[in-house]
C-alpha cells in the first residue's frame, strides 16, 4: 500500500551506486514520481481504510495495541503534500547535497515513510511511533547535509523533539494503563479512545491533555519551545529544511486535529484561551524575530513559526472555516515555505553564505530565479490570489468569529508583519547591489525550476479554487470525528436576528 | 566436646592463616597461609562429617591449586615486587568495607531467631555421612542423574579453562615476540 | 527413568554447540593459520544454525528439575544463539584482519555460549553456577585473546579479578540459600525460621547476577571488559552475557516468588477488594496477591522480602539508567559507549522485574525478556556492524576512526544505524516498543491507589509519595533521551563525510556483511511482530 | 446577453504573461527582448481591453437612454432608471461553515465610469511608455508590470464583492511596489517600495478587519457581494435594526476600519507618507498608478460602500476631515517641495483630500467626477513632469530648471492644459470638479469645511504656478550638461499628453451644472444615488452655483496671484526651497514620525528586545541544561575509575549497602 | 556446648569471606588477589557443608556435592587466573594492579 512505496523506496535507493550521482537523482526522482503516483489515489478515494489488527497486547493488563491504516480528506492532503514536496526536493538537491544524492534520496523517502505512517495510523501508540521515527531520517537530513554547526543543530533538534514527546508518551502510559484498573477494556486505537476518555476522571483528563498537546507544541513549534527550530532549518540542508517545514511541522497541527482535541474535546474548549494566546504569541514572535534574523533561512524559519502559529491560534477557535482554513494552511504554507526554502539553498550555493548581505541583484543575474522567488515570497506573505491567501482570511474570519475582532486583529498584524519580513528577504536576495565585484549571471538549474514551478501553480491554482481541500475538511474530518462535531461552534445569532 | 576442642584449633589456625594471606609481604608467604587454611579447613569438614571432601580439600586445593600458585610465584621471579607497598592509603580504607560485609554478614546470620532456627536438633542425622560410597552413588547412580549431568558439564568446564589458558599463555611458535610490530612479508 | 535417548531432543541445542566447539578445537592445529579464519567460523555457524533448528524440535519440559525449558526460554535461547553468531562472524572479521595466529576463540566463544544456554535454562543454583563460569572462563580468555595489546592485559585483569569476586559472593549466596531451603533449587519452600538467610542468599546471588548484567555499582567491569575485547567478543558479550545473566535472575526472582506464593497464608482471605473488580483473571489474581502478600506483615514477612528484593531492583535500576546513559554522553569509545549502553539498558532489564506482570506466575516476565531479546539482538548487532566498519585492530576504538565509514558501506551502516536507534529506544525498532511495554507496566505499578503503594513499597520508601513514583519510569525516559543523544553522536560519525584520502576499507567476510543486516532486520521484524517471540 | 466580462482583466493578464515571458526569457540576450515586440503587445492588450470597456458601457448607455427616452415618451417624469448591471459569476471561491464567497465580476456605472478611464488613460500611459522607457534595459518587464497592474486595477473595479476586490487591492499594492522598485539596483528605491507596500498592507488589514464588521451586520449568512450589501442597507426593514445603538456602532466601527484601508491606498490622513517616496519609480508610474488610477481606488470604495458609510454619520465626519486636512497639509507641503515629481505626488495627495472630502459630505458622485478629471490633469502633469525630466536627461529639481517653455513648447503646452484644470480657472476639468465639490462641502459640511478646502483651492494654485514658473517660465538655471542634451519628447510620448492634455480642459463637460450637461451624475446615481439621499442630497438653497464658481475662480486666481508676486519678490530665487520659512523637512516628514513613533519603533524596539534578550535566554537555558547534563556526564565518567582496587571497592560499597538495607528492613 | 552447631562454621565462614574480600580489595599485587578469591570461594564451600549437616538425607548430601564442584571450578579459575596472570606479568612487567590505569573514562 502507500506506506510501503516510500520504505521500498528508500531502500532501492540505497542501493543504487553511489558514484554516479545523475543516475542516482534521475532513479530517486522516477521512484518519487512513483510513489506521488501511489499517493494520490488514496488522496481522490476520499476516505478509505484497512483492517485493523491488533499489534500488540501489554501483558497481564490485555491493552489493545492496534496497527491500521486509514486516510481522509485531512491525512489525503497532506499526504499529496508529502508525495509532491519529496520529488521537489529531490529536484532541487543536486546542488546542495553534493555528491552525497542517494544518502539524501534515502533519508527523504524514510521520511515520507515515517510521515505517511504517522498520517495514516488509527492508534494511538502507532501514531506515536510513526511520529518518533520521523526523528531519525530528521536528524539525518540536518545532521548529515547541513552546515557547519549542522550536528549541534541536529542534537538540538533531536534531544528537543524527544523531550517533547515525553508527556506524550506519558500520556500514552496512562491511557494504556490506568484505565485497566477501573475496569476498562483498553485499546489505543484512537475511535474506542475518545469513548474510553470521556469515562476517566476531569483532573486526569486535563493533565492528558496537557500533556498530549505539549508535544505537537514543540513539534509546530510553539513559543517558547521553539528554539530547535531556526537551528534546525538553517543548519540543515536547505532542501531539507523545506520537507522539515513543509510536512514534518505540519505534523503538529495534524496532531492537534486528529489527536488532542477529538480525544480531550472539553479540556480543549476549555484551555482554548491559552492556546490561543500561545498562538498569537507564536505569530507575533516568530514576525518580529524573522525581522532582525541576518541569515535567510532564519528568516524563512521564523516566518514558519509566525505563519503555523496562526493556524495553531485559529484551530482552537474550532470554526468550520479554521478548520478548512488550517487545512488549507497546511498546504499553501507547506508548498510556498519549501518552495523559499528549496530557491533559498540554490542562492547559497552561490553565494556560498548563508547571510542575507552576502546576496543581492539575484534579479539580474538570475530572472527566472527571482520570479519564482518573488511568487513563492509573495504566496507566503498571503496576496490575494494565492492559497495562502484563502487559508489566512479563514483564519482570521474564525479568529474574529470566536474572539472578536482585537484578537483577529492582533493575528492580522501577520499581514503586515509578514511582509515585512519577507520583504526585506526580497529585497537582500533580489535587489539591490550585488555584494561580488563582477557580477555575473548566474545558472539556475533548470531541474529547480521544474519542481518549484508547479507548486507555486498549484498554490495559485487553490487561491482561485480552493475547493477541494475545503470541501475535504467540510466532509471528511468534520464528519468523521464525532466529538469534534460536536466541538464546532455554532454561529451565534447573527445581529439581524438580535 | 573435643569436636568443639578441635574446631576451635582449627577455626584459631584458619582465621590465623587467613589473616597472614591478608598481611604477608610476599606472595609465596601468602601462599604458605593459603594452604593452612585449607588444611585446617579440611580438618573441620572432617569434623562434620564430610569427610571425602576434606580429603579433596587437601588434594586438589592444597596439594594442586595452590602449588601451581606457587609454581607461578616461583617462575615469575621477579615478580617479588619489592615495589608495590604491602599497604598504602587505600589498602587501609579498603578494609572498611569488608568489615561491614562481615559485620552485616553476622549480623544477619546471628540476628532474631534466625540463629536459633538451625541450631542443630536431636533429630538431625549422625555424623559421618558424606562419605565416598554416599557420595558417589549420589553422583554416578546407576542411571544417569541430575549430578553427573553436572559433572559432564564441570568436564566442559575444565576444557574451556585450558583451552583459555592456552590462548591467553601459550607461545606461539610462529608469534613472533614483538607482535605489535609489521611482520615481515605481509602476514 | 530417563535414557540417553530421551536426553539427545531435550539437549539438542547445548549437545550441538558442544560438538561445533569440539570440532573447532579438532580441526584447529590442522589448519594453515589462514585457512582457520575461514573455515573455522563457518564450523560454529553450522553449529550454531543446527543447535537453532534442533530447538524447534525440543519438547517442554525439565531435566530432573535442574534444567528447564518451555517456549520462553526457548525463545531466549534462540536470540542467544542469534548473537552467538554475530559474535562469530564478528570475531571472524576481527581475527582475520588482526591475522590471529589461532582458532580457539571461536571454541571458546561456542563453548561460553553453552555456559550461557545453561544459566538461561537452569533451575538450580549448581547447575546456574557451573553455566555462569563455563561462562565467564571462557570469555576471559576471549577478551584477553589480543595479547599484544596492553589493553586487553588491562582489560582480563580487570574482568577476571571482578569477576571472580562475584563468583564467589555468587556462590557464597547460593549456599546460604541452600541452607536456608534445604535443597538448591532456585523455587523452594523456606525452612521455618530461616527466612533472613534465605532473603541474604537471595540479595548474594542476585548481587552476583547482577554483577553479571552489568547493572550498577557492579558495572565497573564492563566498560573496560568490552573496551579491550576485539569487537566480535565485545558483540557477544553485550548480548549473550546479557541473556543468561538475565534469564537466571529472573528464574531466581521467579522462583522466590513462587515459593512465597505457596506461602500458607497466601490462600487464607483472598476475598478480592472492591478496589479492584474482577476483569481478568490475570488481574483478579494480581490484585489478590498483592492484597494478601502485603497486608501480612508479620516480622519476617513475605512482604517484607517483596519490598526487599523490589528497593535492590528498583535501586540498581535508577542507578544503572542514571550512571549508563550519562557516561555514554560523551565518550569517545565506541566500545565503551556500548558498554554504558548496557549499563543503562540493564537498568531497564532490571525495571522489568519490578512489573506487576511478575505476581502472576503465568505471565512471567514477558516485557522485560522482550526488552531482553531486543537488547542483545541491538548491541550484538551494533557492534558486530562496529566491527565491520572498522579496520585492523579496531579503528583504535574512537569513534574518529568511523567517521565516514557508513559512508563507504551503506547497507552495513545503515543496519547499525537502525540497531543503534533500537538501542536509543526509538522507534520503528524493538526498543521502542520494548521500552514503551515496560516503562507503561511501571506506570501502572506508580499509578496505583496510594493505600496499596504503602503496602507495596518496603519501609525505607514508605515516605515517598506518587509523585516520586511517576518520577521512576519518567526519569527512565529522560535518562533515555540523554543517552539517544549519546548514540547520535556515533550516528553522525558514521555519516559524516569521508576522511578524504583514507584508504579503502577492507572487504567485509561474507559472514558477517549478511549477518548485520539480519540483526537489524530482525530488529524491525521484532517491533512489527512483537509476539513472535514470547506471546503477550 | 452579458459580456464576457472576465476578459476585461483577462486580456492585460496575458499581456503580462507574453511580456514577462519576453523579459525572463530574453534577459539573457544581448539587446534584451525586442522592444517594438513588447511595447506593441504592452499597449494593444489594454487598448483591446479599453474597446471591450466602451462596449459594454456603452451598452449600459444605451439602454439607460432608451429607458430615458421611454420614460420621457410615456410621460413618467424623472425618477431615475434601474439599470441592471451586468453580472457575471465565474465561480464558487470559497464555501466553508457560513461563509460562501463567489469570484464574480460586476459592471455596473460606477464601474464603468473607472473602467472607462482606467482602461483608457492607462492606454494612453502604456504609449507614453513605450517612448520613456524606450532604452531602459527592462523595457519588457516594464510592460509587464504595467499590464499586470491594469489587470488588478480592473479586478478591484469589477469585482462583484468586497473580497474579490480585496484581491485586486492588493494586486494592484503588488504592481506599485514592483514599479517603485522597479529600478532595484539602487537600495534606496527599494526602500521606498517597501514602505509603499507596508502601509498599505496596514491599511489592507483594515479593510478586512472592516469587512469582517460589516459581515457580522448583514449576518454571515449574508453572500459577499456589493449587491447584497446594497440590497440589505437600502431595505427599510433593516433602518430600525440600523439605528439601533448597537449596530450604530457596528456600523460605524466598520466603516472606519474599511476606511483605514481606503486612506492607505489613497495616500489620506494618517498613512500618506509613502506616496511621495512612491516618486522613485518611472514617472509613467507615477502618471498612470500613484495619480489617475490605483490611488483613487479609495475613494472608489467609499462610493462602492457608498450605502454603508451613509449609515455611520460619525464615519463620514471623519471622512470628510481626513480628507479636508490632507488636501490643506499636503498642499503646504507641495509648496515646498523642489522635486518637480514631489511636488505632483502632494498635489496628488492634496487632491485625493478632496474626494474624500467630497465624499465625506456625502457627495460620492462629486468625489468620483472628480477622480474622473483628476486623471485627465494630473496624468498630463505628471506627463509632462516626465517629458521634462526626460528632456533634462533625468534632472528633477525645479531649481535647475526654468525657461523651458522655448526648448519644449509641446510639453509646455500639454502641461499648461493641465495647470489650467488643476488650479481651477473656468471651463477647465478642474473647475468643474473641485467647484463641485466646494458647493456641496458648503451645502452639507459646512462653513469651516468649506473654508479649508478654499483656502486649499488658493494654495493648489500657488504652488502649480510656482511649478509652472520655475520650469517653464522663469530664466533657465540648467545645468550645462542637462542644456546640452536638451530635446523634446518622441511621438509615443505626445500622444498621450495631447490627449490628455485636451481631456483636461474639456472633461469637465461630463457634469456641468450651469450647461444643463449631468450625465455623469446620472451615470452614478444607481451606485451612490440612494446614499446620498439618504444623507439628503439636494437639500439646497444655499447660494447659488455661479456665485460659488465665481468665488472658486477668484480664489485660483489668487493663488496664481501670489505665486507670481513671490517670484517676483524673488521668494522662488533658485536657492530657496520655497515661500516658507517653515523648515522643509518638518512638514514633509511629519507622518513618517508619526509612523516611527507609532508603529515602526515599537516593532523594531520589542523584536531587538524578543532577538537579543528573550531567544537567547531561551538558548541559553537549553544550552545550561545541556551543559549540566554534559557535567553530569562527565562525573559519571569520572566515577569510572581505571583501577581495579576502586572498582572493586566501590561495588562492595554497594554490596555492602544492600547489606545495610536488608539489615534495616528485616531486624 | 556439645556438638558444633553450625551458626559456629557459619560465623567462621562469614569471618573467612570477609578476609578473603579484604585480600581482594586491599592488596595490589596480582596474585594475593587470586588468593583472597580462593579464601571466598573456601568460606562459601564451609558454608555449604555446614548447613549440609542440618538437613536429612539426600538433601543434605546435595550440600556436600555442591563443593566438590566448587573446587573444581575453583581449580578450572587458578588456571585461567594464573593463565592470566602470566599473560599480564608479560604485557607490562609488572603484578601491580594499580599499575593498569590506563583504560580511562
Amino acid at each position: 500500500m502507500v506506506l510501503v512505496a516510500p520504505l521500498a523506496a528508500a531502500f532501492l535507493t540505497f542501493f543504487l551506486s553511489g558514484r554516479d550521482a545523475a543516475s542516482t537523482l534521475r532513479t530517486s526522482l522516477f521512484l518519487a514520481l512513483a510513489v506521488a503516483g501511489v499517493t494520490f489515489p488514496v488522496l481522490f478515494a476520499g476516505t478509505v481504510a484497512t483492517s485493523v489488527h491488533t499489534w500488540f497486547q501489554l501483558p497481564v493488563l490485555g491493552t489493545d495495541i492496534r496497527w491500521g491504516l486509514a486516510s481522509d480528506g485531512l491525512s489525503g492532503w497532506l499526504l499529496a503534500l508529502t508525495s509532491v514536496l519529496v520529488p521537489a526536493a529531490l529536484l532541487c538537491s543536486p546542488r546542495v547535497v553534493g555528491d552525497k544524492i542517494r544518502e539524501f534520496a534515502a533519508a527523504a523517502f524514510l521520511l515520507q515513510a515515517t510521515l505517511y505512517g504517522a498520517l495514516l495510523s488509527v492508534d494511538l501508540l502507532q501514531f506515536f511511533a510513526f511520529f518518533e521515527a520521523m526523528l531519525i531520517p530528521a536528524t539525518i537530513l540536518i545532521a548529515m547535509f547541513g552546515g557547519r554547526d549542522r550536528r549541534r543543530a541536529a542534537m538540538l533538534f533531536l534531544v528537543f523533539s524527544l523531550a517533547g514527546s515525553v508527556p506524550l508518551f506519558v500520556a500514552i502510559w496512562y491511557l494504556a494503563t490506568v484505565p485497566v484498573m477501573s475496569g476498562h477494556h483498553v485499546s489505543l486505537d484512537l475511535v474506542s479512545l475518545q469513548a474510553l476518555v470521556a469515562t476517566l476522571p476531569p483532573q486526569a483528563r486535563q493533565r492528558l491533555f496537557a500533556a498530549t498537546a505539549l508535544a505537537f507544541l514543540v513539534k509546530i513549534p510553539a513559543v517558547p519551545v521553539h528554539i530547535w527550530q531556526a537551528d534546525a532549518y538553517s543548519e540543515g540542508p536547505a532542501p531539507g529544511s523545506a520537507l522539515l517545514t513543509g510536512i514534518m511541522a505540519k505534523i503538529g497541527l495534524y496532531g492537534f486535529l486528529r489527536i488532542a482535541i477529538p480525544l480531550f474535546p472539553q479540556e480543549a474548549k476549555a484551555d482554548a484561551g491559552v492556546f490561543v494566546a500561545l498562538g498569537l504569541v507564536t505569530v507575533l514572535v516568530g514576525a518580529l524575530l524573522a525581522l532582525r534574523q541576518r541569515e535567510a533561512r532564519r528568516v524563512l524559519a521564523f516566518s514558519s513559526l509566525s505563519h503555523l502559529g496562526l493556524g495553531l491560534a485559529a484551530i482552537f477557535t474550532f470554526r468550520p472555516e479554521a478548520i478548512s482554513g488550517v487545512i488549507l494552511l497546511m498546504v499553501a504554507h507547506g508548498l510556498s515555505a519549501a518552495a523559499l526554502f528549496f530557491l533559498t539553498g540554490i542562492a547559497e550555493t552561490w553565494s556560498g553564505s548563508r547571510h542575507v548581505d552576502d546576496f543581492g541583484a539575484l534579479a539580474k543575474r538570475a530572472p527566472l530565479f527571482s520570479v519564482l522567488f518573488a511568487v513563492a515570497a509573495l504566496a507566503s506573505v498571503g496576496l490575494p490570489g494565492t492559497a495562502g491567501f484563502v487559508a489566512e482570511f479563514l483564519l482570521l474570519v474564525a479568529l474574529w468569529k470566536a474572539f472578536g475582532l482585537l484578537v483577529a486583529a492582533v493575528a492580522g498584524t501577520t499581514v503586515i508583519l509578514s511582509a515585512a519580513y519577507t520583504l526585506r528577504l526580497v529585497q537582500k536576495l533580489l535587489f539591490g547591489t550585488s555584494a561580488e565585484r563582477n557580477p555575473v549571471p548566474l545558472e539556475f538549474p533548470a531541474a529547480a525550476a521544474w519542481a518549484v514551478a508547479p507548486m507555486l501553480l498549484a498554490l495559485v491554482f487553490f487561491g482561485f479554487q480552493p475547493g477541494p481541500i475545503l470541501k475535504a475538511a467540510r466532509t471528511d474530518l468534520l464528519t468523521r470525528l464525532p466529538s469534534a462535531q460536536a466541538l464546532i461552534v455554532e454561529d451565534a445569532p447573527h445581529v439581524a436576528g438580535r | 566436646m573435643i569436636t568443639q576442642v578441635y574446631f576451635w584449633i582449627f577455626s584459631i589456625v584458619a582465621l590465623a592463616t587467613a589473616l597472614g594471606v591478608l598481611v604477608s609481604r610476599h606472595p609465596i608467604h601468602a601462599a604458605l597461609c593459603l594452604i593452612g587454611t585449607m588444611v585446617s579447613l579440611a580438618g573441620i569438614y572432617s569434623l562434620i562429617a564430610a569427610p571425602f571432601l576434606a580429603t579433596l580439600q587437601i588434594l586438589v586445593y592444597a596439594g594442586a591449586i595452590v602449588m601451581l600458585l606457587v609454581f607461578v610465584i616461583m617462575v615469575l621471579n621477579s615478580a617479588k615486587d619489592e615495589h608495590t607497598p604491602r599497604w598504602d592509603a587505600f589498602g587501609w580504607a579498603a578494609l572498611a568495607p569488608a568489615a561491614a560485609t562481615a559485620f552485616f554478614l553476622l549480623r544477619i546470620l546471628l540476628g532474631a531467631d534466625a540463629a536459633r532456627s538451625f541450631a542443630l536438633r536431636p533429630t538431625d542425622p549422625p555424623a559421618a555421612r558424606g562419605t565416598v560410597e554416599a557420595l558417589s552413588t549420589l553422583l554416578f547412580g546407576d542411571r544417569i542423574g541430575a549430578w553427573s549431568f553436572l559433572f559432564l558439564v564441570v568436564g566442559l568446564l575444565l576444557l574451556s579453562a585450558v583451552v583459555g589458558a592456552v590462548l591467553l599463555a601459550k607461545h606461539r611458535l610462529d608469534d613472533p615476540a614483538a607482535p605489535s610490530t609489521p611482520r615481515p612479508g605481509g602476514h | 527413568m530417563l535414557q540417553v535417548a530421551d536426553l539427545l531432543p531435550f539437549l539438542g541445542p547445548i549437545l550441538l554447540l558442544v560438538l561445533g566447539a569440539l570440532a573447532t578445537l579438532v580441526a584447529e592445529p590442522l589448519l594453515s593459520r589462514a585457512d582457520k579464519h575461514r573455515v573455522l567460523p563457518w564450523i560454529g555457524i553450522v553449529s550454531t544454525g543446527l543447535a537453532a533448528v534442533a530447538l524447534a524440535f525440543t519438547k517442554s519440559g525439565h531435566l530432573w528439575g535442574i534444567l528447564a525449558i518451555e517456549p520462553t526460554r526457548a525463545g531466549l535461547v534462540l536470540v542467544l544463539l542469534a548473537v552467538l553468531a554475530l559474535g562469530l562472524a564478528a570475531l571472524q572479521r576481527n581475527l582475520d584482519s588482526d591475522d590471529f595466529p589461532g582458532g580457539e576463540p571461536y571454541a571458546l566463544m561456542q563453548l561460553a555460549a553453552v555456559g550461557l544456554l545453561l544459566m538461561v535454562m537452569a533451575s538450580q543454583t549448581i547447575a546456574l553456577f557451573l553455566g555462569m563460569e563455563l561462562a565467564s572462563l571462557s570469555i576471559y580468555p576471549l577478551v584477553g585473546c589480543r595479547r599484544d595489546r596492553s589493553e586487553s592485559a588491562e582489560a582480563v585483569l580487570k574482568y577476571f579479578a571482578q569477576g571472580a569476586v562475584f563468583s564467589a559472593i555468587f556462590l557464597y549466596g547460593a549456599a546460604l540459600s541452600y541452607g536456608a531451603t534445604g535443597t538448591v533449587f532456585l523455587a523452594a519452600n523456606v525452612l521455618p525460621g530461616r527466612e533472613t538467610v534465605q532473603m541474604l542468599g537471595f540479595l548474594l546471588m542476585a548481587v552476583g547476577l547482577l554483577f553479571k548484567i552489568g547493572a550498577a555499582p557492579f558495572h565497573f567491569w564492563s566498560p573496560d571488559a568490552y573496551a579491550g575485547a576485539p569487537s566480535g567478543v565485545t558483540a557477544f558479550m553485550a548480548g549473550a552475557v546479557k541473556i543468561g545473566a538475565v534469564a537466571a535472575l529472573g528464574n531466581l526472582w521467579i522462583g522466590h516468588l513462587v515459593s512465597l506464593s505457596a506461602f500458607p497464608s497466601y490462600m487464607v482471605g483472598t476475598a478480592a477488594g472492591a478496589h479492584f473488580p474482577p476483569i481478568s483473571l490475570g488481574l483478579q489474581v494480581f490484585s489478590r496477591i498483592l492484597q494478601t502478600i502485603f497486608q501480612v506483615r508479620r516480622g519476617l514477612s513475605v512482604a517484607g522480602f517483596i519490598g526487599f528484593a523490589l528497593t535492590i531492583f528498583g535501586a540498581t535500576a535508577i542507578l544503572s539508567i542514571a550512571i549508563g546513559s550519562l557516561s555514554l554522553l560523551g565518550q569517545t569509545s565506541v566500545r565503551r559507549l556500548v558498554a554504558f549502553s548496557g549499563v543503562a539498558n540493564a537498568g531497564f532489564l532490571v525495571v522489568g522485574f519490578l512489573l506487576p506482570g511478575l505476581f502472576i506466575a503465568n505471565i512471567l516476565l514477558t516485557p522485560t525478556l522482550y526488552y531482553l531479546a531486543a537488547y542483545a539482538l541491538a548491541a550484538a548487532g551494533t557492534m558486530a556492524g562496529i566491527a565491520a566498519l572498522t579496520g585492523p585492530g579496531d579503528g583504535g576504538d574512537h569513534t574518529s576512526s568511523l567517521t565516514g565509514a557508513a559512508r563507504k558501506r551503506p547497507l552495513i551502516g545503515l543496519s547499525t544505524t537502525v540497531l543503534l536507534a533500537s538501542l536509543a529506544g526509538l522507534p520503528p525498532t524493538a526498543g521502542f516498543v520494548a521500552k514503551f511495554q515496560i516503562l507503561s507496566q511501571l506506570f501502572l505499578n506508580a499509578s496505583l491507589d496510594p493505600a496499596i503503594l504503602q503496602r507495596i513499597l518496603p519501609p525505607a520508601l514508605q515516605h515517598l509519595s506518587q509523585g516520586w513514583l511517576l518520577a521512576v519510569p519518567i526519569g527512565a525516559f529522560a535518562f533515555a533521551i540523554v543517552a539517544a543523544a549519546g548514540y547520535f553522536k556515533l550516528a553522525v560519525a558514521l555519516w559524516t563525510d569521508p576522511v578524504p584520502n583514507s584508504r579503502e576499507p577492507e572487504p567485509v567476510p561474507v559472514l558477517l556483511g549478511w549477518a548485520v543486516p539480519l540483526a537489524a532486520l530482525a530488529v524491525v521484524a521484532l517491533a512489527i511482530f512483537p509476539r513472535a517471540l514470547f506471546g503477550g | 446577453m452579458t459580456p464576457q466580462l472576465w476578459l476585461l482583466p483577462a486580456l492585460p493578464f496575458i499581456g503580462f504573461l507574453i511580456n514577462g515571458g519576453l523579459a525572463l526569457f530574453g534577459s539573457r540576450t544581448e539587446s534584451g527582448p525586442s522592444r517594438g515586440l513588447s511595447g506593441f503587445l504592452g499597449v494593444l492588450f489594454p487598448l483591446v481591453s479599453f474597446i471591450l470597456v466602451v462596449l459594454a458601457w456603452q451598452g449600459l448607455f444605451l439602454e439607460r437612454e432608451s429607458i430615458l427616452r421611454l420614460n420621457h415618451d410615456l410621460g413618467l417624469g424623472l425618477a431615475i432608471p434601474q439599470v441592471k448591471p451586468f453580472v457575471q459569476v465565474l465561480w464558487t471561491w470559497i464555501q466553508t461553515g457560513e461563509l460562501n464567497v463567489d469570484f464574480g465580476f460586476r459592471f455596473d456605472e460606477l464601474t464603468g465610469i473607472m473602467l472607462l478611464f482606467i482602461t483608457g488613460i492607462g492606454t494612453l500611459i502604456h504609449l507614453y511608455s513605450v517612448g520613456y522607457m524606450a532604452h531602459d534595459r527592462g523595457f519588457a518587464r516594464f510592460m509587464a508590470y504595467m499590464n499586470l497592474f491594469l489587470a488588478n486595477m480592473v479586478v478591484l473595479v469589477l469585482g462583484n464583492g468586497p473580497l474579490v476586490t480585496f484581491m485586486g487591492w492588493e494586486g494592484v499594492g503588488l504592481c506599485s511596489y514592483l514599479l517603485i522598485g522597479f529600478w532595484h539596483h539602487d537600495a534606496s528605491n527599494g526602500a521606498a517600495a517597501k514602505k509603499a507596500f507596508l502601509v498599505n498592507r496596514a491599511g489592507d488589514l483594515g479593510f478586512l478587519l472592516g469587512l469582517f464588521l460589516l459581515w457580522q451586520i448583514l449576518g454571515t449568512g449574508t453572500p459577499l457581494t456589493y449587491e447584497a450589501i446594497a440590497t440589505w442597507f437600502r431595505d427599510p426593514v433593516h433602518a430600525a435594526l440600523l439605528a439601533s445603538a448597537p449596530v450604530a456602532a457596528l456600523v460605524t466601527a466598520s466603516t472606519l476600519l474599511l476606511l483605514l484601508g481606503a486612506t492607505g491606498k489613497s495616500a489620506q490622513i494618517p498613512l500618506l507618507t509613502w506616496l511621495p517616496d512612491a516618486m522613485a519609480g518611472p514617472t509613467p508610474v507615477s502618471a498612470l498608478i500613484h495619480a489617475a488610477t490605483m490611488v483613487t481606488s479609495g475613494v472608489f470604495m467609499l462610493a462602492r460602500l457608498s450605502d454603508v458609510f451613509a449609515h455611520a454619520p460619525l464615519t463620514m465626519e471623519v471622512v470628510a476631515w481626513i480628507g479636508a486636512a490632507t488636501a490643506a497639509w499636503a498642499a503646504v507641503t507641495g509648496l515646498v517641495q523642489t522635486d518637480i515629481k514631489k511636488i505632483l505626488a502632494y498635489s496628488t495627495i492634496s487632491q485625493l483630500g478632496y474626494m474624500f472630502l467630497a465624499a465625506g459630505v456625502g457627495a460620492f458622485d462629486a468625489g468620483v467626477f472628480h477622480v474622473f478629471t483628476h486623471a485627465f490633469f494630473k496624468g498630463v502633469l505628471f506627463l509632462g513632469a516626465g517629458s521634462v525630466i526626460h528632456a533634462l536627461s533625468g534632472e528633477q529639481d525645479v531649481r535647475r530648471m526654468g525657461g523651458l517653455w522655448k526648448k519644449l513648447p509641446l510639453t509646455f503646452a500639454a502641461m499648461f492644459c493641465g495647470w489650467y484644470a488643476i488650479v481651477g480657472l473656468p471651463f477647465g476639468a478642474g473647475f468643474w470638479s473641485k467647484d463641485l465639490i466646494l458647493e456641496k462641502v458648503l451645502l452639507r459640511g459646512g462653513p469651516a469645511l468649506y473654508l479649508v478646502a478654499l483656502a486649499t483651492a488658493v494654495i493648489t494654485a500657488v504652488y502649480m504656478t510656482r511649478l509652472m514658473i520655475l520650469v517653464f517660465w522663469s530664466k533657465p538655471r540648467l545645468s550645462p550638461d542637462a542644456a546640452s542634451h536638451i530635446h523634446e519628447s518622441p511621438l509615443a510620448m505626445q500622444i498621450p499628453m495631447w490627449i490628455l492634455g485636451l481631456g483636461s480642459l474639456v472633461a469637465g463637460f461630463a457634469w456641468a451644472d450651469p450647461f444643463h450637461l449631468d450625465w455623469f451624475s446620472r451615470h452614478m446615481s444607481e451606485s451612490v444615488g440612494p446614499a446620498q439621499a439618504l444623507l439628503g442630497a439636494g437639500t439646497g438653497g444655499g447660494p447659488s452655483a455661479i456665485l460659488l464658481e465665481s468665488v472658486g475662480v477668484v480664489a485660483s486666481l489668487l493663488g496664481i496671484l501670489v505665486a507670481v508676486a513671490l517670484h517676483r519678490s524673488g521668494k522662488f530665487h533658485e536657492n530657496s526651497t520655497g515661500p516658507l520659512s517653515v523648515p522643509a523637512r518638518a512638514w514633509t516628514f511629519l507622518f513618517d514620525g508619526i509612523h516611527g513613533v507609532a508603529g515602526i519603533w515599537p516593532v523594531r524596539i520589542l523584536s531587538w528586545i524578543l532577538d537579543n534578550i528573550v531567544q537567547p535566554l531561551l538558548v541559553g537555558f537549553a544550552r545550561v541544561f545541556g551543559w549540566c547534563v554534559e557535567m553530569a556526564g562527565g562525573a559519571a565518567r569520572m566515577a569510572q575509575t581505571p583501577r581495579l582496587r576502586w572498582n572493586l571497592g566501590l561495588s562492595v560499597l554497594g554490596l555492602v549497602a544492600l547489606l545495610l538495607l536488608l539489615a534495616r528492613n528485616i531486624l | 556446648m556439645g556438638d558444633l552447631q553450625p551458626i559456629q562454621l557459619q560465623v567462621l565462614a562469614a569471618i573467612l569471606f570477609a578476609l578473603g574480600l579484604a585480600t581482594v580489595m586491599a592488596r595490589r599485587n596480582l596474585f594475593f588477589v587470586l588468593m583472597g578469591v580462593e579464601l571466598m570461594l573456601n568460606a562459601a564451600n564451609l558454608s555449604f557443608l555446614s548447613w549440609s549437616r542440618t538437613m536429612p538425607g539426600a538433601v543434605g548430601l546435595e550440600g556436600q556435592l555442591a563443593p566438590i564442584f566448587a573446587i573444581a571450578v575453583a581449580a578450572a579459575e587458578a588456571c585461567v587466573g594464573l593463565a592470566m596472570l602470566l599473560s599480564v606479568f608479560r604485557s607490562r612487567e609488572s603484578l601491580d594492579t594499580d599499575a593498569f590505569d590506563r583504560m580511562k573514562e
